[in-house]
């Protein structure tokens, strides 16, 4: 019973990154202030060491009796999240050298401790550490989006504050709702084992923790109308910041809600399901209306991200392992081409502190291939072939058909277009207007090569989805199986 | 190699422009000619490649030829698989005209070249893929991607025009440029896709009522569907491909993005793209529901008879020479779905020859009227008149164009509008035959009245200073539409044989499949 | 019958001083009546059998947490030395409908479940507490210690001297009494060197 | 050779030469060169047409020839082979007696042309020539044909040709609008043409004349819809408005295509669906009607106009109108004897006519006056024409006209029969008002220094008085070759006909040719002149173009742009508002999200606590 | 003295905590009214796992206390944060971003 060494196997690569993370904290002690920059290639490194491990290691296997499991899906969620802090470090390292100056460390430090919270979450099967871990990801996220220069004029400050600040402050309440909600769950389940809370009988108490749970998990997925901190914070926040907060953290929380949903809430009964549909229509309609009208790029891309989680609590409403595995793809998809966009605003903006649309202008003639990369990246998100994006809605329409919601496939695909109208706007910008200064957009290298990783993947996906898709499957199977 | 070519003659087809368009990205901006050159020598590869399939089919097999496959998604079933039939070889036929004379027709072109021709090609791989691809989810891939480059190509390059706010929703222009390039663009691609929007939920309905196995065409159309399917998918094909055929009332994004779109979109979009619209009727919603291509048909027939008398009306009603040109289209492309909606060999023939004789009528059409326009500086067909004293070929070359359209023999236009009337007439409808026939009159009116009012009369006035026949490779483009234009109209059999063996081996079996549909379900 | 009184009492004062929390005008006043409320917590937790819990409540929430607390007011308010600092609320019908919803619904939910858990065995002592942390809440217990870390360094981050700033001029703008401001931030920022 | 190859040879070679100017701007340009070329590929035709002629005698069917046009198999027979849309020749006396006709007034005309058209610009003069060949290779298209199907392929050609010749002075505005009027008018009767088309196909499964089993049904039909497109291009009432405008073209146009040969095509149409025709008793009623009352109603308006050519056309229109009337009797062979020798003569007239033009640079017949004395040959030509037209003995048109009237009566016609009678008094009476101003008046200012054209011009007048004065003669030949031979004989019918056309120019006489002229007649007939000139059929026309097509036409337009698309915009727009109206929600205060997440969270709860 | 009456006291807790949350203006005090919530949560499991006689209950409180409190010290860096920039800790005074 008392836990061993050996329980740590299967979390082999979140100790790694841990003790990884430790190893920099020291370090960064010993740094010169004008050194620290290397503290971001060394995060970097760390996390790609650890992604490529993933692929040696076997981390399969159940520890801490039964509190923890490492299957295939559990693996499949922590190498995006890997991927996402991985591009995350590299797009922002030259930001934050030239933003940060001497709190480097704690920045990556803070992404690290972040990132172990979301490699470590997806495996768990107990309701204590599913929190603790959920907690261990949300509390770095509000630091790092409060992230900024506290020194300057512009501004910067002023909205980081409010964007950290408001993440906060919802993210607390969701928590003290989602503790409140748990406790009922443990209460009436008599146990923080999802297998275990899975056989209890449903009595009214324990369906009204299940909601609370779920009411107090979908603001870090950011569904309507749990969603309202997203855009301020978004536009706000540091835009390398944004890049990974619109990711991973909503991987992370369909892992979660999965975990919970699926493994322990039954959610494949009514009327849990039900509710997700309703979380679906309204975040795919009002995400994508609201965006139309915004003229700050973030923010538009917060919008359009609302929207994005509407198409993959499709996946989750289904239920069934075909649905999940395509919200696999579809999040694995996003993750890439939502970080390719804000990447390239960021290298538009870098000089700059907002983030206007206007920015845009005239970017493919002055550094053509940012342009097109900026393109592909926004129709990939709007679902457009032989870019990723397409067959992740795609497959998700797919998912949504076969369990009978024709109407969320008509829906999906008229409001998709909708999208495609703000995205092109982007585009737009980009294409059709002229430069405000022609001068080629200035590109650090690890923001390129971020741009590059990005962009190639999504292309790649895009052209050749099936082995993804492959393991998304199995993923899935792996999931319902070991539930 | 020669071997290989042989082999994958049609991925080469699909493949040349693509390639000669990553080429051209690769080339160095400033390098005009370089850039043209090259994507003349994917567009010419292409038209080799589609002649080489044409003088090569079997006539004699008829069928599928030329299968290639390649798996792309097993886990669905999505093959990346290519064959061509009757109708394929007459279209990518189509296509390569096309797209060579478009390229020469816009070899005059000045802004940014580079991304221009490289959106060009990406755009024309997109229609050859259409036309052979056999795996009915690969076929909606390449729609796709021949719709969208539009939105660039059109919102670059475009054209302004404006239109006065009145009528019952001006409200709506506060907020709206209505006429400008970049509305054009816009609403055309958003239309089209709300278009394709409905066809992925048909396609998904079709897919997993067949098993949720392939997506293989051949798989999917020895399927028999269950009549509810049949009835509700059907019309989702009809009005989602529809939109790009320019179906009333979903062809309002025609006229204006042909107006705006620069010579060598036009051409291609009225010339090839329209014409998948009416390909994806017929190829998918009617082969593959032939209970609902029957149940509907009426409708589908009614409607394409609207759509021939009120564009042509429309077009009669305009000043403006690219609206005119638009708005024929839209009525020509009403006659090709009457000739779908007759399922009679006459009218599916006529169908499918009207795709190609007004492919390369609109395409010597919108040449023209680029070269006017960048001749004369103004589309307003008032301001103009006597342009025949100094550009007299261009005045023939209209005319000559103008006489296809309204359907004189000799000419492409007469043998694909007089078939679609015959097969309307032996339909189950014939009395569409009649707004049909008036239909080609009307046209007789408003494009010889505009020929008129542009080229005769009394002579152009002083400031129109550089008006002057074609210069050097824009000959070539005219000569070569026109010369199709007679060829194949005093030669039909040149196309239409392979058109009628496809249409021998497809009519049939949705004859049948409907019959016994029927009466399985009374 | 005694512990019912017990447990009335101490539910009624924990209730009046949670409504004071949420309404005295006065903010160190809300924050000495969460002190009220938090310690009758930990009585109610002596009453639930979970003596380790009332200690730690007492010693963590009501020890730590206080003190923060009024540090954090100390060093965002203007006038450290009075203890009247003005803390008004805004929208209080609206608040207050959703704070009945709330309740009705939770208090609904209660009363409509049939079987609430109701054992009276013995309460296993603090020994199981430290068996249960230490084997199936192992994880749990060593992914909280990398939190709290996580949460000194994301405090520290902003409370660095090095580069803390000033208010920026629109920011300052805002402050009515600019002059008495120096003296408060001199305690833990001076305006002078920003990094 | 054989005959099929005569007959490919007179209809390719022209069109070769026509590609051969069009390819080659350099030829064209030079003019001169452009005209002789032609001119001999018209020389080459006349000539194998003659030989076909000459075989013809002997046996009038001189074979068929067919090829598969398109394809076209019945649902589920696989291959195209038995295929009824076919192309070809077909040579028999009809044919091949049409077949002269054309190609020597063909011949005649381009000759004339070289003469007449000589002070054009060589550019034009090439173009000119080009539109010819071109025309003499449709014709010949359309009269070879084996089939309606060819048959309509060339007479859409003609129509378009005569389009172009018509428009041949495209920068007066007024000769583009007639082309465009007279391919208009005539398009849309031919619309009929398709229609009969496609119903013959359906019902036998081609586009044959002859008697098909099946056709019975719908023989009414598919002749009404036939004649629809003969009175389209024969200029029947009331579809006969653009034949006058028609003579904007140059003169020789209007001799050879509005006089004398495409015109006619209705008539040989209907003569070659003559199987067809006569199962549709009713159709042929309706044509005899039509075709006297136009005879009449023509031959009155003809009698106001003082422009010579308007004269000639609207007499064109009304001899015309015997034809159909013949063919209405049932008789083709009447019909069709007075195509050829009205080709003839009425080619004579409007070449003669444009000799005179030529000479006075004027249309009005007021402004020649005493020509006669200055141009014997042309003023020649232009009387025996204008005997010939007017039916005196001894000429050609007495002959012809003399077996229609018999015809008509012989079938119990008698309304239309009085009408042709009618028409004959008149005609004798405006051609010899024309002959006693134009040639025989007072001079003119213009006419004073005219002068006898050139032989080139002479020449072809001569050739054609020939036949015009002779074809009569020969009448149980020609008519040998497609039909029952007719031999002339002496008729009650004829010798009124005769009385009147003499009596009607001795009226014209008296009005204008006596020294002391009826001035009284004059005044008396003005009114009625004057109502005939306002030409109202025309108006009615123009009224109905201008404010019924173009009117409808602008409401579509309206309504596409402003309804159709404003509803589409309206659309976008209620989206992008909705967006816009939405923003507020988004208040930037964090305790507002929070009221969001707190509603949404109490909503579920209770859902799930009181919903079960 | 049964279990409803805990829970009851834990939902009047963590209702009148929200309503804090709603209705204070001041961050500090908001987060003093989320600390109402989460400890009523406490109160719950204490009560749950007093009535199923087990420690489970217990030990989640603890983790949950010890997440509140690092929640605090954060939070409060913030206030701190938002105090730099506005000059005042009024949760409304942080609302640039909007719309």
């Amino acid at each position: 019973m008392t836990p061993t060494l050996a329980d740590l196997q299967p979390l082999t690569l979140d100790v790694a990154l841990l003790i990884g993370a430790f190893a920099l904290l020291v370090l960064d002690l010993f740094l010169p202030h004008g050194r620290k920059r290397v503290l971001g290639t060394l995060t970097f490194v760390l996390i790609t060491g650890v992604l490529v491990a993933s692929f040696f290691v076997d981390v399969s296997g159940s520890a801490f009796s039964e509190a923890y499991r490492g299957t295939a899906w559990a693996l499949a969620w922590k190498r995006i999240a890997l991927v996402s802090g991985a591009l995350a470090t590299l797009g922002a390292i030259d930001h934050v050298d030239r933003h940060f100056g001497r709190r480097q460390g704690e920045f990556y430090l803070l992404l690290l401790f972040c990132l172990s919270g979301m490699t470590i979450l997806p495996g768990v099967r107990d309701l204590i550490a599913l929190l603790v871990c959920f907690e261990l990801m949300g509390i770095p996220l509000a630091v790092l989006a409060a992230y900024a220069k506290t020194d300057d004029k512009a501004g910067v400050h002023r909205h980081a504050t409010e964007a950290g600040l408001k993440l906060y402050i919802v993210s607390a309440v969701s928590t003290a709702i989602t503790v409140f909600g748990l406790s009922l769950v443990y209460g009436m389940s008599g146990s923080t084992q999802l297998a275990v809370i899975a056989q209890a009988p449903l009595s009214p108490l324990l369906s009204v923790g299940m909601f609370l749970t779920l009411a107090g998990l979908s603001f870090k997925v950011g569904a309507v109308p749990f969603h309202m901190w997203i855009p301020d914070t978004y536009e706000g926040a540091p835009t390398p910041v944004v890049a990974f907060l619109s990711v991973a953290p909503k991987a992370t929380g369909f892992a979660a809600l999965a975990a919970l949903l699926l493994g322990a809430f039954r959610a494949n009964e009514a009327p849990l399901s039900s509710v997700l549909l309703i979380f679906v229509v309204a975040s795919i309609l009002l995400g994508n209306v609201m965006a139309l009208p915004q003229t700050d790029s973030k923010r538009l891309l917060g919008y359009s991200g609302i929207a994005q989680v509407g198409y993959m609590l499709i996946g989750l409403a289904t239920a069934n392992r075909y649905g999940m595995g395509m919200l696999l793809f579809y999040v694995a998809g996003y993750v890439v081409s939502n970080m390719g966009v804000f990447f390239v605003l960021e290298a538009v903006a870098s000089e700059r502190t907002g983030s206007d649309v206007s920015d845009l202008d005239g970017l493919v003639r002055r550094s053509p291939w940012l342009g097109m990369a900026l393109l592909i990246f926004l129709l990939s998100l709007a679902g457009i072939p032989f870019a990723v994006g397409f067959w992740a809605k795609l497959f998700i329409f797919m998912a949504a058909y076969q369990s009978g919601h024709t109407f969320l496939v008509l829906l999906g695909s008229l409001m998709a277009i909708v999208a495609l109208f703000y995205y092109l706007g982007l585009a737009r910008a980009a294409f059709m207007q002229p430069p405000k200064n022609p001068a080629p957009v200035k590109l650090p290298l690890p923001l390129m090569a971020a741009i590059l990783i990005c962009l190639l993947s999504v292309v790649g996906m895009g052209l050749y989805p099936s082995p993804f898709l492959q393991v998304a499957a199995s993923a899935a199977d792996a999931f319902f199986v070991t539930r | 190699m020669t071997h290989f070519l042989h082999a994958h003659m049609l991925s080469v087809i699909v493949a040349a422009p693509l390639l000669a368009a990553l080429v051209v990205l690769l080339l160095p901006a400033r390098d005009g000619l370089a850039i043209r050159i090259t994507s003349f020598m994917g567009a010419f590869v292409a038209l080799i490649g589609a002649v080489q399939v044409l003088r090569t089919y079997d006539t004699e097999l008829g069928g599928l030829q030329r299968a290639e496959s390649v798996p792309l998604v097993p886990q669905l079933g999505i093959d990346l698989s290519f064959a061509v039939d009757g109708w394929g070889v007459s279209l990518l036929l189509l296509t390569g005209i096309i797209i060579v004379t478009g390229v020469l027709a816009s070899f005059t072109l000045e802004e940014r070249e580079k991304e221009f021709f490289a959106l060009l090609l990406t755009l024309v791989s997109g229609v050859f893929g259409v036309f052979v691809s056999q795996d009915l989810f690969v076929f909606f891939l390449f729609y796709e991607i021949a719709v969208l480059p539009m939105y660039l190509l059109i919102g670059v390059w475009g054209s302004h025009g404006k239109v006065q706010a009145q009528g019952p929703f001006a409200y709506v222009w506060k907020r709206f440029e209505i006429g400008g390039r970049e509305y054009a663009a816009m609403k055309l691609t958003l239309m089209l896709l709300v278009g394709s929007a409905a066809i992925l939920v048909a396609i998904l309905g079709i897919y997993f009522a067949a098993g949720g196995t392939s997506f293989n065409l051949a798989h999917l159309g020895n399927t028999t569907y269950p009549k509810a399917l049949q009835l509700w998918a059907f019309p989702l094909l009809w009005l989602g491909f529809g939109s790009l055929a320019g179906v009333f009332p979903f062809h309002t994004w025609s006229p204006d993005g042909h107006a705006a779109a620069p010579t060598a979109v036009s051409m291609l979009h009225a010339g090839v793209l329209m014409k998948l619209g009416a390909f994806g009727v017929i190829r998918v919603g009617m082969l593959l529901l032939p209970e609902g291509a029957r149940y509907w048909a009426p409708w589908v027939g009614g409607v394409a008879v609207i759509n021939v008398l009120y564009g042509a009306l429309s077009a009669m009603s305009q000043k403006d020479l690219k609206y005119i040109i638009a708005y024929s289209s839209v009525s020509h492309m009403g006659v090709v779905m009457l000739g779908a909606a007759t399922l009679t060999v006459d009218g599916w023939n006529g169908a499918i020859y009207q795709m190609f004789a007004h492919g390369m009528m609109t395409g010597l059409f919108f040449a023209l009227v680029g070269l006017i326009y960048g001749r004369a500086h103004t589309r307003i067909i008032p301001n103009m008149g006597g342009f025949a004293k100094r550009m007299p070929w261009i005045a023939g070359f209209f005319t000559l164009a103008g006489l296809s359209s309204l359907g004189l023999p000799g000419l492409a236009g007469f043998v694909a509008e007089f078939l679609v009337f015959m097969g309307a007439w032996q339909s189950a409808h014939p009395w569409w035959a009649v707004p049909g026939i008036l239909g080609a009159w009307v046209t007789a009116v408003y494009v010889l009245g505009a020929a008129r009012s542009i080229f005769f009369g009394a002579g152009p006035s002083e400031h129109f200073h550089d008006l002057h026949d074609p210069k050097k490779s824009e000959w070539a483009a005219l000569w070569a539409l026109s010369a199709c234009l007679i060829l194949f109209g005093s030669y039909p059999r040149l196309i239409l044989d392979f058109i009628h063996i496809a249409t021998n081996e497809y009519l049939p079996r949705v004859a049948e499949v409907a019959q016994q549909l029927a009466v399985v379900k009374p | 019958m005694l512990d019912q009184v017990a447990f009335a009492v101490v539910a009624l004062i924990m209730l009046a001083a949670a409504v004071k929390v949420v309404s005295s005008q006065n903010l160190v006043h809300t924050v000495l009546w969460l002190g009220v409320m938090l310690a009758g917590t930990s009585v109610v937790f002596v009453m639930l059998q979970a003596p380790f819990l009332a200690a730690i409540q007492l010693i963590l929430y009501t020890g730590g947490l206080l003190t923060l607390m009024l540090f954090g007011i100390m060093l965002t308010q203007r006038d450290a030395a009075s203890l009247t600092i003005p803390n008004p609320s805004h929208r209080r019908g609206f608040g207050a409908l959703l704070g009945a919803a709330a309740f009705g619904m939770l208090a609904g939910a209660i009363s409509k479940t049939p079987s609430l858990p109701n054992e009276h065995g013995a309460m296993p002592g603090t020994q199981e507490l430290g068996r249960l942390f230490f084997t199936q809440n192992a994880l749990a217990f060593e992914v909280l210690a990398v939190l709290l870390l996580a949460a000194t360094l994301g405090a520290i981050v902003f409370a660095r001297k090095a580069d803390a700033g000033v208010p920026s001029e629109s920011a300052g703008a805002e402050i009515p009494a600019r002059r008495t401001l120096p003296r408060t931030n001199g305690q833990h920022a001076n305006p002078g060197k920003g990094a | 050779m054989s005959a099929i190859d005569l007959a490919l040879i007179a209809t390719f070679g022209p069109l070769g030469t026509a590609l051969f100017l069009l390819l080659l701007p350099g030829l064209r340009r030079a003019g001169k060169a452009a005209g002789v070329i032609s001119v001999g590929s018209a020389i080459i035709a006349l000539g194998s047409a003659l030989q076909l002629a000459l075989r013809a005698l002997e046996t009038p069917e001189l074979g068929r020839v067919t090829v598969q046009w398109l394809p076209h198999a019945q649902l589920g027979v696989a291959s195209a082979a038995e295929s009824a849309i076919q192309v070809g020749v077909h040579l028999d006396g009809l044919s091949v007696s049409m077949l002269v006709v054309v190609c020597f007034v063909a011949f005649c005309v381009q000759v004339f042309s070289l003469g007449y058209m000589a002070h054009e610009p060589p550019a034009d003069f090439g173009r000119y020539f080009m539109w010819h060949s071109l025309f003499l290779f449709a014709m010949n298209t359309l009269v070879i044909a084996p089939n309606l199907l060819q048959l309509f392929l060339g007479w859409e050609l003609v129509g378009l040709v005569s389009y172009l010749l018509i428009g041949y002075y495209w920068q007066k505005p007024s000769a583009a609008r007639a082309a465009l009027k007279a391919f208009w008018m005539t398009k849309l009767a031919d619309m009929g043409l398709v229609a009969a088309l496609i119903v013959l196909f359906k019902n036998t499964g081609g586009f044959e004349w002859t008697a098909h089993p099946q056709v019975a049904g719908v023989a009414g039909t598919v002749t009404l819809l036939l004649f629809l497109a003969v009175m389209g291009k024969s200029a029947q009432f009331p579809l006969h408005v653009w034949l006058p405008d028609a003579m904007e073209g140059p003169t020789p146009v209007s001799a050879l295509l509005h006089a004398a040969t495409m015109v006619a095509a209705g008539v040989f149409l209907v003569a070659r669906a003559h199987p067809l025709f006569e199962q549709a008793p009713s159709t042929q009623l309706v044509m005899a009607y039509v075709g006297g009352f136009t005879a009449l109603f023509a031959a009155c308006i003809a009698v106001v106009q003082n422009d010579i050519k308007k004269v000639l056309a609207y007499s064109t229109c009304s001899q015309l109108g015997y034809m159909v009337c013949a063919l209405g009797s049932g008789s083709q062979v009447a019909g069709f004897f007075h195509l050829t020798t009205h080709a003839f003569f009425k080619a004579m007239l409007f070449l003669a006519a444009g000799g005179l033009i030529h000479a006075v640079h004027s249309n009005d017949i007021r402004d020649m006056g005493g020509l006669f004395s200055r141009m014997k040959i042309t003023a020649g030509a232009f009387i025996i024409g204008s005997l010939a037209l007017a039916g005196v003995p001894g000429f050609s048109g007495f002959f012809s006209k003399d077996l229609i009237l018999e015809e008509v009566f012989a079938r119990g016609l008698y309304l239309p029969g009085i009408a042709l009678l009618l028409a004959a008094f008149l005609t004798a009476f405006y051609m010899g008002r024309v002959v006693l101003i134009a040639l025989f008046g007072e001079p003119s200012s213009h006419a004073a220094h005219a002068h006898e054209s050139g032989v080139s011009m002479t020449f072809p007048l001569i050739l054609l008085a020939v036949p015009a004065i002779g074809a009569g003669y020969y009448g149980a030949t020609l008519s040998g070759l497609y039909g029952e031979p007719v031999h002339f004989h002496v008729s009650p019918i004829g010798m009124v006909a005769t009385a009147m056309g003499l009596s009607g120019l001795g009226m014209a006489y008296f009005m204008f040719g006596a020294p002391k002229g009826g001035a009284a007649l004059r005044t008396a007939f003005a009114p009625v002149g004057r109502f005939i000139a306002l030409g109202l059929v025309d108006k009615a026309f123009l009224n109905g173009y201008r404010y019924g097509l173009r009117g409808l036409a602008s409401g579509i337009g309206w309504f596409d742009r402003y309804v159709i698309d404003g509803l589409i915009n309206a659309l976008g727009y209620g989206t992008l508002e909705a967006g816009a109206r939405l923003r507020p929600l988004q208040t930037g205060k964090v305790q507002d999200y929070i009221y969001a997440m707190a509603i949404a969270m109490i909503a579920l709860g209770t859902a799930a606590a009181f919903l079960r | 003295m049964g279990l409803s009456a805990y829970l009851m006291l834990a939902a009047a807790l963590f209702s009148v905590g929200l309503y804090g949350v709603l209705t204070r203006r001041n961050a500090v005090a908001v987060l003093a009214s989320i600390e109402l919530m989460a400890n009523a949560a406490n109160i719950n499991l204490a009560a749950f796992s007093r009535f199923r006689a087990e420690a489970t209950g217990q030990v989640f409180a603890l983790f949950s206390t010890a997440i509140t409190v690092a929640e605090v010290v954060v939070g409060l860096s913030l206030v701190i944060l938002l105090y730099r920039s506005r000059g005042n800790v009024l949760l409304e005074s942080a609302s640039d971003l909007k719309g």
